[in-house]
């Protein structure tokens, strides 16, 4: 895909080798994308699985965060207090928002919950600029956090992004737990395979659904808190990671946690090795990737 | 998801009466409006005949295309690619190679999103124009991310003699009205074909569909393709009108503006869509026109108006307009005995 | 004098571990109901769905009107001339009573929606098409309700609708999936006698729970048990069979 | 949620009032278009989304530089019309015919997206209205495209970074890696630098590019550790440009391998970046430290004016203001009396806060380009980078 004058990028630049510790670092990075896709992906995913609910304002939820984690920690001088009282702000928001909007939509066409959802981005693209005006603005790495491990001559790595991963690895484990070990997880896993049963056996689908609800808008924002400090925060940064998002979901196989966090894994692959090795199409390849996978596996990898 | 209602697709006599005023509106408007006026209800026209092929897929076959965009965009980038620098080229030649180019583009593209269902089939289709965006907006020889002119109007001419003119914007207007009168003819028509019977019983029920022997996958691509190329008229038109096309018309907006169009006017009967395609025009650029009141600057916040706007929309008539419009219909009726 | 429509042989279907339908083989004639019996999860359904091409088998055979069908998509065994009802009525709610029936009948036609001359005809027009929904809806005993919401017909007329769509695939053989099920007396006996009427020109395979009808109905029956053929033969035969009363009658009648 | 016949009725009244108001709405502007004495100044910039702060602060500076003349144009009261483009090239054409052939605008000032400039481009030739371009700095509008109606007074994508050259090789960094996002202002970008870095005598030992507006940067950044360039040259803006800083900052990189860049790269970054932008050399057209009296009585009277401190896209702002305000007083507010007008326009010198400009035969700005270094939250400014620089103009047939 050569083009004359501009940038001619090389279309298979890995022709010059790549170094063993660099293709590790490469390895890292890639990892620490995933975990983060994951982490925004993890609600999306449990959204869609369990109520069925396609939810294009995840990403406002995502930008939600940033922005709190922006006022609170400034607020609050710390941004773990910040983390904290985001966390509870924004899973309140949640249940909020399901008690007005979301539950009236559960039985309703996928296409009734596109519009919705799509219209409560214009809504919240404008609130926040209400609130929180358009400039870019930075959220400081708590001090113990701002150091960075060299790892070559010339590149070190980050002790945040380190973090950062950790948090995610964190609630990738809590969710599998919740999930997978307590009564809730039965209770909600039990709504996802059959709601009427489900009511049969006396479970109160309609808590189930909101606090799933919640938890999910709870994950997208704690993702953009987390990531805030290295994002910095500004205007549209929702939209941008929400499509992302809904790769790793579909690839995953929609409702199935593990599979987000393996595609979502695989998607940081892809896409930080592709910027390397195929710049010139590094745009298309994460979609590529989707399409391959549903050709394959037309109900992803992990179908429920 | 909810088992699918019917779809209003014969028009009580209220409906019908509103359908032909608009029409007899639209005829007249030119001799009206001012330059721009035409211009703009030109563009809604186009985006009209946009949302009517949607309305193919959503309304009438239950596929929610979240990438229609895609189909509309190829068409006029092979018409910026027809047209030479410095003359212009003839309509003859440019229209059919266009929408051909989306026909094509849809019937490869179909061939592998029309395995996958509901949601899946939401996020193929969007991960497929996402592609084609990337592909065009990445890659300086296809225009790149600010798109490309197109120097000229394409020549209609028969014999030696010139059919019309389409820089003049009225005869483009009727032109273009023309078209979509055509194009809504023709889907009405194929509404009622075995064609169109079997695309809506796959909507309401792809299974029943299959065990009662019907090839589902050939309808369903035949519908996909059929509606990439009527989405390939409309974004030729666009690119004639324009005369500059850029990678944002495949963008994720334009697809998903067309969803909201044809659920605005209600799915299924592509008079829904016509009737959308307007309501949504208006209503963002009367948003945007809003005065100032007091200090607010009203105007400066239409995404909220628009988003709220949206959200009750779905909330309140999710039949769109038209069934809004029947609904009350049948109402008076009742009253009326 | 009749003759053989469809034959199974070694039909099994395993989900992982399990074996849904293990190794039953089953010949349906002309001019003769077979019905399928057992209690619930004997592997009924999913005998029906193995041979509607719902789902395809693990292992076995299914030759229908002289043609190996195995692993056939729904719709071309459909063609091929075996038209199914379902155990949960499964119809075109949306649509009116003749709209479903005759929709099921469009499906007899040639198939060609990638042909621009077929988008311009009129579904509604086509001759040969009504004939036969009209005959499918007559034979059916819907005739007078041909303008109602499929949605909104009892349950009973919704069987009966089930059925005509089937009809109206004109199918040499048909498989009935509890027609039966959560009917009343005065729809059930109609719905028997509809059987029998219909008996003459089909091979007919009956998966049914109503003993007194199946009894009534079947020249051949043929007891499944966790996905097995445990017995089979006439309904005298399966009566005094042992463990058939041990396995399923006794339950039944308890 | 099944809504009573009472709210659908409701509904329906509601939208055939919408539909009502908005059919008058559409027809009002046209009924107040009474040709009034008044010039009509049509503003379409940003006023949503990423770049909403660069149309404010383009509006404010363009505002003040015609308050400083009471208001007036050569004379005559003016009337402001504006549109927010959103930056959505896909409606470029459809705003600017508002501005142009609904709200009939003597001049249209727009705007800062290169995309949606592409279509405002196309109207301004088409219709001949004049065109101040206070931002967007895609080549076209200059060069092969350009048009005797259609003035810039802010830059030309590659102006910038075709001064980063010879101030890297000054400073002896011959080897860079150059970084950017794959799109049109990238590569333009892209071809300032590879000019004037090869003419100084530096070598690109690797070009790397991103998709827009994929902020990801970490794949890259270890790329560029591995290279072991002498330094790294970027074009990025807008909040992306904050998370680069402050990702190549973490990366540890920022201390091993300098880091260059148009000076997009800082402006209004410098709180998101904090600590991280310290040190970053950028070259552009101006700096907010400028120490001439012109720039500090700007900076004093916008302060005061609008109570916030003003940016480069102030002063361009400001700057297209006061090419329009010289061009109105040639003509005695007549923008009809074409020929004088843009006479006047092209042979202006500019006395703005960046420095005196001119106006090339292309219609960009002739201007010195400064070398910034962000020392504690701002950007000094350290030197001319280069003077008098010209954008070549290639393929423009003017003059």
């Amino acid at each position: 895909m050569k083009s004359k004058g501009g940038t001619c990028l090389p279309f298979f630049s890995a022709l010059h080798p790549m170094d063993f510790p660099t293709f590790l670092i490469q390895l890292l990075n890639s990892v620490q994308y995933g975990l983060l896709l994951f982490m925004l992906a993890a609600g999306l995913t449990l959204i869609f699985g369990i109520m069925g609910v396609v939810n294009l304002a995840h990403g406002s939820f995502y930008m939600l965060g940033a922005y709190l984690a922006y006022s609170l920690s400034a607020q609050l001088g710390s941004l773990t207090l910040a983390l904290l009282v985001g966390a509870l702000l924004s899973v309140g928001f949640g249940l909020a928002l399901e008690w007005l909007l979301f539950r009236h939509f559960y039985k309703r066409d996928h296409l009734d919950q596109v519009l919705l959802t799509f219209g409560l981005i214009y809504i919240f693209e404008e609130l926040r600029s209400m609130i929180w005006g358009d400039d870019v603005h930075g959220v400081a790495i708590p001090a113990l956090l701002g150091e960075s491990i060299p790892l070559t001559a010339n590149l070190s790595y980050p002790v945040y992004r380190l973090f950062m991963s950790a948090v995610c690895v964190a609630l990738a484990l809590g969710l599998y737990l919740l999930i997978s070990k307590t009564r809730l997880g039965m209770k909600i896993r039990a709504g996802a395979f059959n709601r009427d049963m489900a009511e049969a056996l006396g479970i109160n689908i309609k808590l189930i659904h909101a606090i799933v609800f919640a938890i999910g808008v709870g994950l997208a924002a704690v993702a953009g808190m987390i990531a805030a400090p290295v994002s910095s925060v500004y205007p549209n940064m929702g939209s941008q990671v929400l499509i992302m998002c809904f790769v790793v979901v579909v690839i995953g196989g929609i409702g199935s946690v593990r599979g987000a966090l393996i595609s979502a894994l695989l998607v940081g692959l892809v896409d930080t090795f592709g910027k390397v090795l195929l710049p010139s199409v590094s745009g298309m390849l994460v979609y590529m990737l989707m399409a391959a996978v549903l050709l394959w596996k037309p109900e992803g990898l992990f179908k429920q | 998801m909810s088992t699918p209602t019917a779809n209003l697709e014969v028009f009580p006599r209220s409906v019908r009466l509103v359908l032909w005023l608009g029409l007899a509106a639209l005829a007249a408007f030119p001799f009206a409006g001012s330059d721009f006026y035409v211009q703009m209800v030109t563009r809604m026209m186009i985006l009209a005949i946009f949302a009517m092929s949607l309305d193919l897929l959503q309304g009438v076959s239950g596929l929610v295309s979240l990438g229609h965009a895609a189909y509309f965009g190829l068409a006029g980038y092979a018409l910026a690619f027809l047209m030479p620098q410095n003359e212009a080229a003839s309509l003859w030649l440019t229209l059919p190679l266009s929408v051909l180019a989306s026909g094509l583009a849809a019937l490869v593209i179909g061939f592998f999103v029309v395995r996958t269902h509901g949601i899946y089939f939401i996020m193929v289709t969007m991960a497929f124009a996402q592609m084609v965006f990337f592909l065009f907006f990445d890659n300086k020889a296809l225009g790149g991310s600010d798109g490309l002119y197109i120097n000229f109007k394409p020549t209609v001419n028969l014999g030696g003699w010139t059919l019309m003119d389409l820089d003049n914007k009225k005869t483009l207007y009727f032109f273009t009205l023309a078209a979509m009168l055509l194009v809504y003819g023709f889907l009405r028509r194929l509404l009622w074909s075995p064609f169109g019977r079997a695309l809506a019983g796959i909507r309401v029920n792809e299974h029943r569909m299959r065990a009662l022997g019907f090839g589902t996958f050939g309808y369903k691509l035949t519908a996909f393709s059929l509606a990439g190329a009527l989405a390939g008229l409309a974004g030729y038109l666009w690119g004639v009108q324009t005369g500059y096309i850029n990678p944002e018309l495949m963008g994720f907006h334009m697809s998903a503006h067309a969803i909201m169009m044809v659920i605005l006017g209600g799915m299924g009967n592509f008079a829904g869509a016509i009737v959308g395609a307007f309501g949504f025009e208006v209503v963002l650029h009367l948003f945007k026109d809003l005065p100032q009141v007091g200090s607010v600057q009203l105007g400066k916040h239409w995404q909220l108006w628009m988003g709220s706007f949206i959200v009750l929309v779905v909330i309140f008539a999710p039949r769109g307009l038209l069934g809004l419009a029947d609904r009350l219909g049948r109402h008076k009726g009742a009253a009326d005995e | 004098m009749s003759e053989v429509l469809l034959t199974a042989t070694g039909l099994t279907k395993r989900f992982g571990g399990l074996a849904a339908v293990n190794n039953v083989s089953l010949t349906l004639w002309r001019d003769r109901i077979h019905a399928v019996i057992g209690p619930n999860g004997a592997g009924k359904s999913t005998l029906a769905n193995l041979l509607s091409g719902d789902l395809p088998p693990t292992d076995g055979q299914v030759m229908l009107c002289g043609a190996d069908i195995t692993g056939w998509t729904p719709e071309r065994i459909s063609r091929q001339g075996l038209g199914r009802s379902y155990q949960k009525t499964n119809i075109f709610q949306a649509f009116t009573v003749w709209d479903n029936v005759r929709l099921a009948a469009q499906s007899r036609q040639p198939q060609q929606p990638w042909n621009p001359l077929s988008w311009l005809l009129t579904a509604s027009k086509s001759i040969a098409t009504n004939d036969r929904a009209t005959r499918a809806i007559e034979l059916s005993g819907l005739k007078d309700r041909r303008v109602a919401m499929a949605g909104a017909i009892s349950h009973g007329e919704q069987r009966q609708l089930e059925i005509a769509m089937t009809l109206a695939t004109e199918p040499q053989v048909l498989l009935l999936d509890e027609p039966l099920a959560g009917m009343g007396v005065a729809e059930a006996q109609r719905m028997v006698e509809l059987l029998l009427k219909l008996k003459a020109d089909h091979a007919i395979l009956l998966v049914e729970h109503d003993m007194d009808a199946v009894f009534a109905l079947a020249d051949h029956l043929t007891v499944m048990v966790n996905g097995q053929v445990i017995a089979s033969g006439t309904p005298e035969a399966i009566r005094g069979n042992a463990d058939v009363q041990a396995a399923y009658l006794g339950e039944e009648h308890a | 949620m099944n809504s009573t016949p009472t709210t659908r009725r409701l509904v329906l009244t509601r939208s055939a009032a919408v539909i009502g108001a908005a059919s008058s709405g559409l027809l009002l502007p046209e009924l107040a278009k009474a040709q009034s004495g008044k010039l009509r100044v049509g503003l379409m910039l940003p006023y949503t989304g990423t770049f909403a702060q660069l149309g404010v602060a383009i509006e404010n500076g363009v505002r003040l530089a015609i308050n400083e003349q009471g208001g007036k144009l050569g004379g005559r009261e003016i009337e402001y019309f504006k549109v927010d483009d959103e930056s959505e090239p896909s409606k470029g054409i459809e705003n600017a015919n508002k501005l142009v052939q609904r709200d009939k605008v003597d001049v249209l000032i727009g705007t800062v997206h290169s995309g949606v400039q592409m279509g405002i481009h196309k109207v301004a030739r088409d219709s001949g209205v004049l065109c101040l371009i206070p931002n967007a700095g895609v080549h076209m509008a200059t060069r092969a495209q350009c048009a005797p109606n259609v003035f810039r007074t802010s830059f030309s994508n590659s102006q910038p970074t075709r001064a980063l050259g010879a101030a890297m090789v000054a400073k002896g960094h011959k080897r860079a890696v150059w970084i950017t996002w794959k799109y049109a202002a990238g590569d333009e970008a892209f071809e300032g630098f590879k000019e004037g870095y090869l003419a100084a005598g530096g070598t690109i030992i690797k070009e790397l590019g991103l998709p827009f507006p994929n902020v990801e940067f970490q794949a890259l950044l270890t790329e560029i550790a591995a290279l072991k360039p002498d330094a790294v040259a970027c074009f990025f803006a807008g909040g992306a440009s904050a998370k680069f800083m402050i990702d190549y900052a973490a990366a540890g990189l920022k201390d091993k391998i300098p880091l260059y860049g148009s000076g997009f790269l800082t402006e209004g970054m410098l709180d998101a970046a904090g600590p991280a932008a310290e040190g970053v050399m950028t070259t552009l057209h101006y700096g907010d430290s400028i120490e001439t009296p012109r720039n500090k009585a700007f900076r004093l009277e916008y302060a005061k004016a609008y109570k916030m401190q003003p940016d480069v896209y102030a002063v361009q702002g400001y700057d297209t203001g006061l090419l329009l305000v010289h061009g109105a007083n040639a003509v005695k507010g007549d923008l009809n009396n074409k020929a004088v007008l843009y006479k006047a326009m092209e042979t202006v010198t500019i006395d703005s806060p960046r420095g005196k400009w001119t106006m090339s035969k292309s219609h960009n700005p002739i201007q010195d380009i400064y070398l910034r270094v962000v020392q504690n939250k701002e950007n000094k400014v350290i030197g001319v980078a280069a003077k008098a620089l010209a954008d070549s103009g290639a393929g423009c047939k003017m003059g």
